[in-house]
């Protein structure tokens, strides 16, 4: 038997692991990436609890992130498509004329 | 008894003339305002002298005679009225008020006759007038000090009336500053009084002194200090030391004004209001003790400034603080009657010196420096002689005016003060060789002036019958209290005595003494014998030889140049006090502590606030990763918090 | 009691005169100043009922009108005046219109803002001086601040945009401490079983110690109301928005300021911070007085030396204001009569003093004291009555400024002869910038060519300064007219005081007599919100 | 060590290796690849876990659609190598080692709070009963995704078109 | 087994607004972009009706679909917010859209769509329908702000909105699987009851990730630094609707949760405080220094939000959170009207592509448009908490529900940064008022649609004002039926 606690330390882990790409990475997309990850590892959590409690919520939960997440990138990529065009780059730091 | 009754007439018929003249006299012609200006003093030195007659007829319970007309202040328990009342002291004070008053405001008729500011002078002196009778009517303190503001403001007026001079508007403005700092204690001395007495009424407030137990010296008790306070006000009013210093500024103003104010009436202002609380300043000997020498060092400090003083008006004018110092060097040794006897004769003789030295000036055409005449005695014969009587007066021969009333003071003051005494005797012969040195500086000698460019002339008949009239009061108005020398009733004195009941010890002292007639009669002689000397050193200095006093100036030259230069005290009350206060408001009150550290303050909040704003809004860089590290930021302090420490 | 609307229409008719000036052309300024004019007058007018009707000598506020507003917290209309606002209320309604009337040439551009700003501001004032309620009265007090803003800022001269941020900011500084302190102060009445915003509520509570709160609250709750207070009146060092407020105003700001706006704050001073929190008023009185008594000699001081003519009279104005929350803090029934009178009269001869300034400026466009000299010849009228004024405000008596600070200083000298000695100071220095200054601008002979050929006064102007004379002389004789009518409310104040020390436990049984039916008296302090609920 | 353990070690080390990769390489096609890696790895963590429905939405919607949507835009923006610009010295100095640090604490107090939970056995859900509960307890929000793809559709309807379209 | 007829009626407003939504989508390609004006008709009508559907809910209160929806007096209130909010951004924002050659028809769409989620933000009594309401709103907003899509600086508000909110959003869900964890339920009510098998690390680190995501919402420090940039970067209409609706409904959430959940009470407490001192001293002073009138609102709404905190922290700090949670609600309604009239007022004059809307540009507009000028000084004056205007009455709550709850520290400082504000508020006034304006700019007649808008922001500012009573008393209610 897996404890929980390890799929949750790994998922806590891959959340940070998403956090740490998002700070650190500089392409548009890769940052969108590591939010993905991290979504990732929120249904992992999700599972894992689900499994600890019994329960079939926890489950359903991922279901609605995964549609969320769906969402989300037909979203995010809209945008920065429409961010290269206008911009020619996909460098989050040289997308900065907004600021002070 | 119509005046009596109607008491308020007295001031109101100067006010009204005050008022007429100054809203209208602007566009009438200058007959007519003078005929305003003299009817309204007129009928006022008319009720005056009916109201004398009415007042020997009022029996003794009905004095002082009071009319109270309505409250002017009354808050939260305290109340005073506008009040006015009549005793002894208020009629010799009307009538030298209104007599001589109204003299000058014949004499201005001639005097000002060219100037275009006509109406408004006869407006002001009318108004002066309606003060100085409030002040001498005034039933309580606060009354009393309308008045003695008023006279103050009048005076400013006046003193600034030729406004286009610097110098005019400069003393204007001193002479109110300085009485005013007087105020401070006059009205410190009134608040106390209130204090003390729950009222500011004469009516409560003397006889509750007077039943005070007296102050020793050396414990310093509230009449003391109301009473030195009081002098501090008296003191700025009638131009003693430290406060003197206006009085010879105030020469600036038109030579009827400065005979009206600050010879005649409004300076003896303060000798009057001490007078009146001399039931304080009975039982406050301390006070007493420095009123007297106050006044003794004025008396002689000012004298000795007046011996060398060229223009004409300023010796005059030293001479006037160096008899107000008698009038409280009287008050000072407790003999208030005869300090106000010297205020009434000295209004007169002075009264007439201003006048007399206005027709020389205007028979001048505006010189004032007396090195700059001589030998007008025979241009100006009526000026001459009224001015030798006045002369003779101030000098104190027997005979004239001041010789009773100074005579009167110096007595006193023997008994009570032997140095004081002496330091007065030595001031009355200052005082005669100053005189007579104006005398001879001016009337006698050689002509010092081009004939051809002033056309010296008599003066015009209504500034001549002030003249001849002041010199005959001049002259014989010491008699009411001579008789005290030849053992016979002082009129004068008694006919104050019941307001200086209390103070009954002088005369007490006179009868002891008596046995020693013969060392008064020496006592008496000596200002005499020194006002002869002065006559003589004037003469021997002017007429005789009138090298001697380059001579001797040349050879005291440090002396000379002190007393020349008045002690250089108002260059001390500059250097001292004046300009570093105005450099201290200017450069450390206004530029240091208000716009520096106030508004520094305040507008340093503002930069403050501006600049971490500029800061915060550096944390906003435009850069996405920047942002979420602060999201990070927050979100491990938060969770690190919660997870430590709450809970 | 016979209810009345005098106040509300009192209060009201001013914005009632905005919305009809709001419907002229906005360049028919004929009608505009008239209009302005006659509403100005008529509520003069009907102030002057308030004074006929006013009964002297009666304790407690008259012309009260009482409304339920907002019952959640429970907020009231509730307006009427004692003998302390009365003359406030008819000073207000007497500076306006001569306000409107200095105003009338000098101000040609966008004269229709100008006018409603000032009529707006009536209103506030006024507002701010007939409020029973602390929140109306707070509501008032802020209101008031956007019209003086425009009218410095808008109308005002070089540095008038600073000035004007620096006055709201300022006063905006004070004020929301004091929204704070006054909602505590809900709370604590709450607390105790009746919440009510009410002043004459509150302050019957306290006296009867139905409402009790612990001494450092009491300090705390005080220090918040007075800090707003001393800002607006202004009290030494908080004073340094006025100089440049008076100096970059157009003139009827600067006299509606002087007149009566720096009067809110002593007159907060009064009601409020005396009878809510008078142990809390007596611990920090010493503090006070000193910091008043150097506001009168500082404020004497640095407005000798000014070189703006407008800037010293606004020092002036915080050397006077010294005089009077001095008054008030000597807790001496003469004091603070007299504080209310020196709040009139500085009123006017301060107003008359700006007044002439103002007329001096529309003739040079200046304020520096350099640029005269020498204008007692070409403008006679004009000299003599700011000579006139000048003595006012210098105290000299039969002027309504010595009555004033005569009565501070007997009331405090009765208490603290110290502090009265030195405030005494001020009377001297008073005379010398006041006179200083005067001579500098009116005497002397004509040093530049542009005053020579200056124009008098014309009548519209000899109107307004003769009106402010005979006022001066009328408040420096008659001065028991007044003071008759606010002697009542003095008592009440100094009876506010001796009220046993709240805190003093065992004062609390008097719960069996509310003092006031108060709605929704029952409401507990924290279940408000749910009492409001059920009771819908 | 159980079978399942290892099988779970694996996958997690296949997870964070992915992650890790995600940050480490500069290619963003290279990360998008990392990410499939940890994705796929995660659907066998789901499998262990007896989540096989979720296990099989994973590999098809996130896999299968949202990355394929993911390279395809990469390819479509012909995004090159990552530039190393380091303009944010806020994210270098604060935010990296702050994600290092939230890690760490995240990871041990979750671990520590989890350690005593129970261990139920891998049962394998049906998706009958995922489904009734989706459809039944869970239809408000299952109504409101439809609407949220709906958004999704719109802005990218209206973002991505050009803008000579009409 | 469909759910019951009542649900429906509970969930009026959203259908309404889906059905709308969903009818402008359609006909937005089918009608000629000359006559788009009948879209934005037809979202109004929409709104209007939504609305109306608010009624429904209002007489079938209670819980709907197992629980995680809930039809309350409190849900009412913010639904009539943010609808209101929709139809007025809509209003306002129509002859913007002519002007500046975009679509009505997406743009309505993605407002109602947004609206709809927040919506089920405001009634949500489950997370995870809290968290997908959430979803909705932002992803129609991310949208939304990148509507000028031609403009540089719209896609690079959007892609900084879109990136940090995605970022916020999954530490909001990892908190919502911690708690789920940690109490079994995402359910509010049940929440609040369980005890025994909470866990109370992975409670409170889950809410502490809550709250993060939440605090993001609503743009409170230090999760505000995305805020000026999206306001300033997206259209202004857009900004309107931004900085309201969907800051409403967070906030709803977080005062639902708040609530609900009786462990978060003292587990925020801290966290508000400290958060609403950050938010109004970073919002008050970044703002001071702010030059472009839009991106100076954004700072101010950063302060204004760290003003509701307090009243949040109030409700926090008290076993009686009515108080706290009435003047939040009375708050956000006269920080709604004021925001939006605000900023649809600077739509309207920035002018085409928004040029001019640095505060220079507004020099003058006194002279040249005083009724803007005047209705402009007036929601400046309502935010600077000027008596007589709702934005006072708003404080005096926030002011009462703190020292309630004794804050009064809490209280001073909002009094001290109610003054800072008013600084720069008066500032534009300033420039409105007292200068002459710098160059030369064209005046455009104010269209009917914003001049009713404003009518109804600006009459609503001065009512809420002078006559909070129904308003209030509302809140109130609210805030006692919410558990």
């Amino acid at each position: 038997m897996v404890p929980t606690s390890y799929y949750l330390v790994l998922s806590a882990v891959l959340f940070g692991l998403g956090v740490v790409a998002f700070v650190f990475k500089r392409n548009i997309i890769t940052i969108f990436m590591s939010i993905e990850l991290m979504l990732n590892a929120v249904n992992l959590a999700f599972v894992a609890f689900s499994r600890a409690l019994g329960q079939l919520q926890g489950q359903v939960f991922v279901f609605f992130v995964i549609v969320v997440a769906a969402a989300e990138a037909a979203v995010g990529l809209a945008i920065i498509i429409v961010i290269a065009r206008n911009r020619g780059t996909l460098d989050v730091e040289r997308v900065d004329s907004l600021k002070h | 008894m119509p005046v009596l009754t109607y008491l308020w007439i007295l001031p109101l018929l100067p006010l009204l003339g005050a008022a007429v003249n100054g809203i209208f006299g602007r566009s009438w012609n200058k007959s007519i305002v003078s005929a305003v200006s003299l009817s309204s003093t007129t009928l006022a030195f008319i009720a005056a002298v009916e109201l004398v007659r009415e007042f020997m007829a009022l029996p003794a319970d009905q004095i002082p005679w009071t009319r109270t007309y309505f409250p002017w202040i009354s808050a939260g328990g305290f109340r005073a009225d506008f009040a006015l009342q009549v005793d002894q002291l208020t009629v010799v004070m009307l009538l030298v008020v209104t007599g001589v008053g109204w003299l000058i405001h014949i004499y201005s008729t001639g005097y000002m006759h060219d100037d275009p500011g006509y109406y408004r002078f006869f407006s002001y002196l009318n108004l002066f007038m309606f003060f100085m009778l409030l002040l001498v009517l005034a039933a309580n303190y606060l009354v009393m000090f309308v008045g003695w503001e008023g006279v103050g403001l009048c005076s400013y007026l006046l003193i600034g009336f030729f406004f286009l001079k610097q110098s005019a508007t400069n003393a204007g403005n001193k002479a109110f500053w300085v009485n005013r700092i007087g105020d401070f204690g006059f009205i410190l001395g009134v608040l106390l009084i209130f204090r003390t007495f729950g009222t500011l009424d004469f009516a409560t407030v003397l006889p509750k002194a007077a039943a005070m137990p007296a102050e020793p010296v050396g414990q310093s008790g509230v009449l003391t200090t109301i009473a030195l306070l009081l002098f501090v006000g008296a003191a700025g009013k009638s131009a003693q030391l430290p406060l003197y210093v206006w009085l010879p500024d105030a020469m600036e103003g038109p030579t009827p004004v400065s005979a009206l104010i600050h010879a005649a009436t409004m300076v003896t202002a303060g000798v009057y209001m001490v007078a009146r609380s001399h039931a304080i300043f009975l039982n406050a000997p301390f006070a007493m003790q420095v009123v007297a020498f106050v006044g003794c060092v004025t008396a002689l400090f000012a004298a000795t400034i007046g011996l060398v003083q060229t223009d004409i008006k300023k010796v005059l004018a030293y001479s006037t603080v160096s008899q107000l110092g008698y009038m409280f060097l009287a008050c000072g040794v407790g003999a208030f009657s005869a300090g106000v006897f010297h205020l009434m004769t000295h209004a007169f003789f002075k009264g007439l010196l201003f006048l007399a030295a206005g027709s020389v000036i205007h028979a001048m055409g505006g010189e004032q420096d007396m090195r700059k005449m001589g030998g007008l005695r025979k241009k100006i014969p009526w000026t001459f002689w009224t001015m030798l009587m006045a002369t003779l007066a101030i000098a104190g021969t027997p005979g004239f005016s001041g010789f009773f009333s100074k005579d009167e003071i110096l007595l006193a003051a023997q008994r009570v003060n032997t140095p004081l005494w002496a330091l007065g005797v030595l001031t009355a012969g200052l005082t005669s060789f100053y005189m007579f040195r104006l005398l001879f500086l001016t009337f006698f000698g050689a002509q010092r002036f081009d004939e051809h460019h002033v056309h010296v002339h008599e003066s015009p008949r209504s500034m001549l019958m002030p003249l001849v009239v002041l010199a005959i009061l001049a002259v014989g108005g010491g008699w009411m209290a001579a008789p005290l020398l030849w053992g016979k009733a002082n009129y004068f004195a008694e006919f104050l005595s019941p307001i200086f009941v209390a103070n009954q010890e002088a005369p007490a002292a006179a009868a002891e003494s008596a046995g020693g007639a013969g060392l008064l009669q020496a006592l008496l002689g000596a200002p005499v014998i020194a006002g002869l000397v002065g006559f003589f050193f004037a003469w021997w200095f002017y007429i005789r030889s009138p090298e001697t006093p380059r001579k001797l100036a040349a050879s005291l030259a440090a002396l000379y140049k002190l007393l020349y230069g008045k002690y250089f005290i108002d260059e001390l009350y500059a250097a001292a006090i004046v300009r570093p206060l105005v450099w201290i408001s200017d450069n450390i009150l206004w530029h240091v502590v208000d716009e520096g550290v106030i508004d520094g303050t305040v507008n340093g909040v503002a930069r403050v606030s501006r600049e971490s704003g500029d800061r915060l809004r550096q944390a906003s860089t435009g850069n996405i990763r920047t942002y979420a590290a602060w999201i990070l930021m927050g979100v491990v302090v938060f969770t690190s918090l919660l997870l430590w420490m709450v809970g | 009691m016979q209810q009345t609307f005098i106040l509300t229409v009192l209060t009201f008719l001013p914005v009632a005169g905005t919305l009809a000036l709001l419907l002229l052309r906005s360049d028919d300024h004929l009608w505009i100043r008239r209009l302005a004019l006659i509403t100005a007058v008529a509520e003069f007018a009907i102030s002057l009922l308030l004074l006929r009707g006013f009964e002297a000598g009666a304790t407690g506020y008259q012309f009260e009108e009482f409304r339920a507003w907002i019952p959640q917290p429970p907020i009231h209309y509730h307006l009427g005046v004692d003998g302390l606002s009365l003359f406030l209320v008819l000073l207000t309604t007497l500076l306006t219109p001569l306000s409107i009337l200095a105003s009338w040439k000098s101000i040609d551009q966008r004269a229709k803002g100008f006018f409603i700003s000032l009529l707006v501001l009536e209103t506030g004032v006024i507002g701010v001086f007939v409020s029973l309620d602390l929140f109306l009265f707070f509501l008032f007090w802020e209101v008031m601040l956007i019209p003086m803003y425009f009218l410095i800022g808008i109308w005002g001269h070089e540095r008038r945009i600073y000035a004007a941020l620096k006055f709201v900011l300022y006063t905006m500084f004070g004020s929301i401490l004091m929204l704070v302190a006054i909602l505590w102060l809900y709370r604590i009445t709450a607390t105790a079983g009746y919440p009510t915003f009410d002043v004459a509520q509150i302050q019957m509570m306290l006296s009867n110690g139905t409402l009790t709160m612990p001494l450092r609250t009491e300090m705390l709750l005080f220090g918040a109301f007075f800090l707003a207070f001393a800002i607006k009146v202004p009290l030494f060092p908080l004073h340094t928005w006025l100089p440049d407020a008076h100096t970059e105003a157009p003139t009827a700001g600067s006299v509606m300021l002087a007149g009566v706006l720096l009067k809110m704050g002593t007159y907060g001073m009064l009601r409020f911070c005396l009878p809510l929190f008078p142990e809390a008023s007596r611990r920090f009185a010493p503090e006070i007085a000193v910091l008043a008594i150097i506001g009168i000699i500082y404020g004497a001081l640095v407005a000798m030396v000014q070189v703006d003519l407008k800037r010293l009279v606004a020092y002036s104005s915080v050397s006077h204001l010294g005089f009077v929350v001095l008054g008030i803090f000597a807790f001496h029934a003469i004091s603070i009569q007299g504080a209310v009178y020196q709040m009139l009269s500085h009123g006017i001869s301060t107003g008359a003093l700006f007044l002439g300034v103002g007329m001096l400026y529309d003739r040079r466009h200046t304020h520096l004291i350099k640029e005269f000299g020498g204008l007692a010849t070409p403008m006679p009228v004009i000299a003599a009555l700011y000579l006139f004024a000048c003595f006012a405000s210098a105290g000299l008596p039969m002027l309504n400024g010595f009555v004033g600070e005569f009565l501070i200083l007997a009331g405090t000298f009765q208490k603290h002869a110290a502090w009265a000695s030195w405030a005494a100071l001020g009377v001297i220095f008073s005379a010398v910038y006041l006179l200083w200054s005067y001579q500098r601008v009116f005497f002397g002979s004509i040093t530049q060519d542009k005053n020579g050929a200056l124009p008098d006064a014309d009548w519209r102007e000899r109107g307004i300064l003769f009106l402010m004379a005979a006022v001066i002389l009328w408040m420096g004789i008659g001065s028991t007219f007044i003071t008759r009518r606010t002697e009542a409310a003095t008592q009440t104040i100094m009876q506010l005081m001796q009220r046993p020390r709240a805190y003093d436990a065992g004062g609390s049984n008097n719960m069996d007599h509310p003092a006031m039916p108060v709605n929704g008296a029952n409401a507990a302090a924290s279940g408000g919100v749910a009492n409001l609920v059920n009771s819908k | 060590m159980t079978p399942q353990i290892a099988v779970f070690l694996v996958l997690a080390a296949m997870a964070v290796a992915g992650a890790v990769n995600l940050i480490l390489q500069r290619h963003p096609i290279h990360s998008a690849l990392s990410l499939i890696v940890v994705m796929v790895a995660l659907a066998g963590l789901y499998l262990l876990q007896g989540a096989e429905f979720i296990a099989a939405v994973q590999i098809i919607v996130y896999g299968g659609a949202i990355m394929v949507l993911f390279v395809f835009v990469i390819m479509l923006l012909n995004a090159g190598e990552e530039e190393r610009t380091n303009l944010s010295r806020m994210a270098r100095y604060v935010g990296v080692p702050l994600g290092v640090v939230f890690l760490l604490e995240v990871a041990y107090w979750i671990g520590r709070a989890t350690s005593h939970m129970a261990q139920s056995s891998p049962q394998a859900v049906s998706t009958r009963e995922l489904s009734t509960l989706l459809f039944r307890e869970y239809v408000f929000p299952f109504e409101l995704t439809s609407f949220l793809i709906l958004i999704a559709i719109l802005g990218a309807l209206v973002l991505a078109r050009r803008e000579d379209s009409d | 087994m469909l759910p019951p007829l009542q649900d429906l009626y509970r969930i009026a407003p959203e259908i309404v607004l889906g059905a709308f939504g969903m009818l402008v989508m359609f006909l937005a390609p089918i009608i000629p972009k000359s006559r788009h004006g009948v879209l934005s008709a037809i979202s109004l009508v929409g709104a209007a009706l939504a609305l109306a559907a608010t009624r429904f809910t209002a007489l079938y209160p209670g819980a709907a679909y197992s629980g995680l929806f809930r039809a309350d007096a409190f849900s009412l209130f913010v639904h009539l917010i943010v609808i209101g909010v929709a139809f007025l951004a809509i209003l306002g924002s129509t002859n913007y859209l002519k002007r500046e050659d975009l679509d009505a028809g997406e743009f309505c769409a993605l407002i109602l769509f947004a609206t709809a989620g927040m919506g089920v933000m405001a009634g949500a009594q489950e997370l995870l329908t809290g968290f997908i309401g959430l979803e909705m709103s932002s992803i129609a907003s991310y949208i939304l702000a990148s509507y000028r899509r031609e403009a540089p600086k719209s896609n690079e508000a959007a892609m900084k909105y879109f990136l940090l909110g995605s970022f916020a959003t999954a530490f909001f869900l990892y908190g919502i699987a911690l708690v789920y964890g940690a109490t079994g339920t995402t359910h509010l009510d049940l929440m609040g009851q369980a005890g025994a098998q909470t866990s109370a690390t992975l409670l409170k680190m889950g809410l502490g990730l809550i709250f993060v995501g939440l605090a993001f919402k609503v743009a409170a420090a230090p999760f505000q630094l995305w805020t000026p940039d999206v306001y300033e970067g997206a259209p202004a209409p857009v900004t309107a609707m931004l900085s309201t609706g969907p800051k409403a409904a967070a906030f709803a959430l977080a005062l639902r949760i708040l609530a609900n959940v009786d462990a978060a009470g003292p587990l925020w407490f801290w966290a508000l405080w400290a958060v609403a001192v950050m938010s109004m001293f970073a919002g008050n002073l970044g703002a001071i220094v702010q030059t472009n009138l839009k991106r100076m609102l954004a700072y101010s709404s950063i302060a204004h939000a760290g003003y509701i905190l307090v009243a949040l922290a109030a409700a926090a700090a008290t076993d009686h959170p009515e108080a706290g949670i009435a003047a939040a609600l009375f708050y956000l309604v006269s920080y709604a009207l004021v925001k939006l009239g605000a900023f649809l007022i600077v739509a309207h004059l920035g002018g085409v592509g928004e040029r001019n809307v640095e505060i220079e540009d507004f020099t003058g507009l006194a002279r040249r448009q005083p009724a803007m000028a005047a209705c402009l000084s007036l929601f400046l004056l309502s935010l600077l908490g000027l008596p007589v205007l709702a934005g006072f009455l708003g404080k005096f709550y926030v002011f009462n529900a703190a020292l309630e709850s004794n804050l009064i520290w809490l209280a001073i400082l909002l009094a001290l940064n109610s003054v800072i504000g008013a600084y720069y508020y008066l500032r534009v006034m300033v420039a409105m008022y007292m200068r002459e304006p710098s160059k030369p700019i064209a005046t455009e007649p104010v269209p009917w649609t914003l001049a009713v808008v404003l009518w109804i922001t600006a009459a609503g500012t001065i009512y809420a004002g002078l006559f909070p009573t129904r308003i209030i008393g509302f809140a109130a209610k609210a805030a006692v039926n919410m558990r």
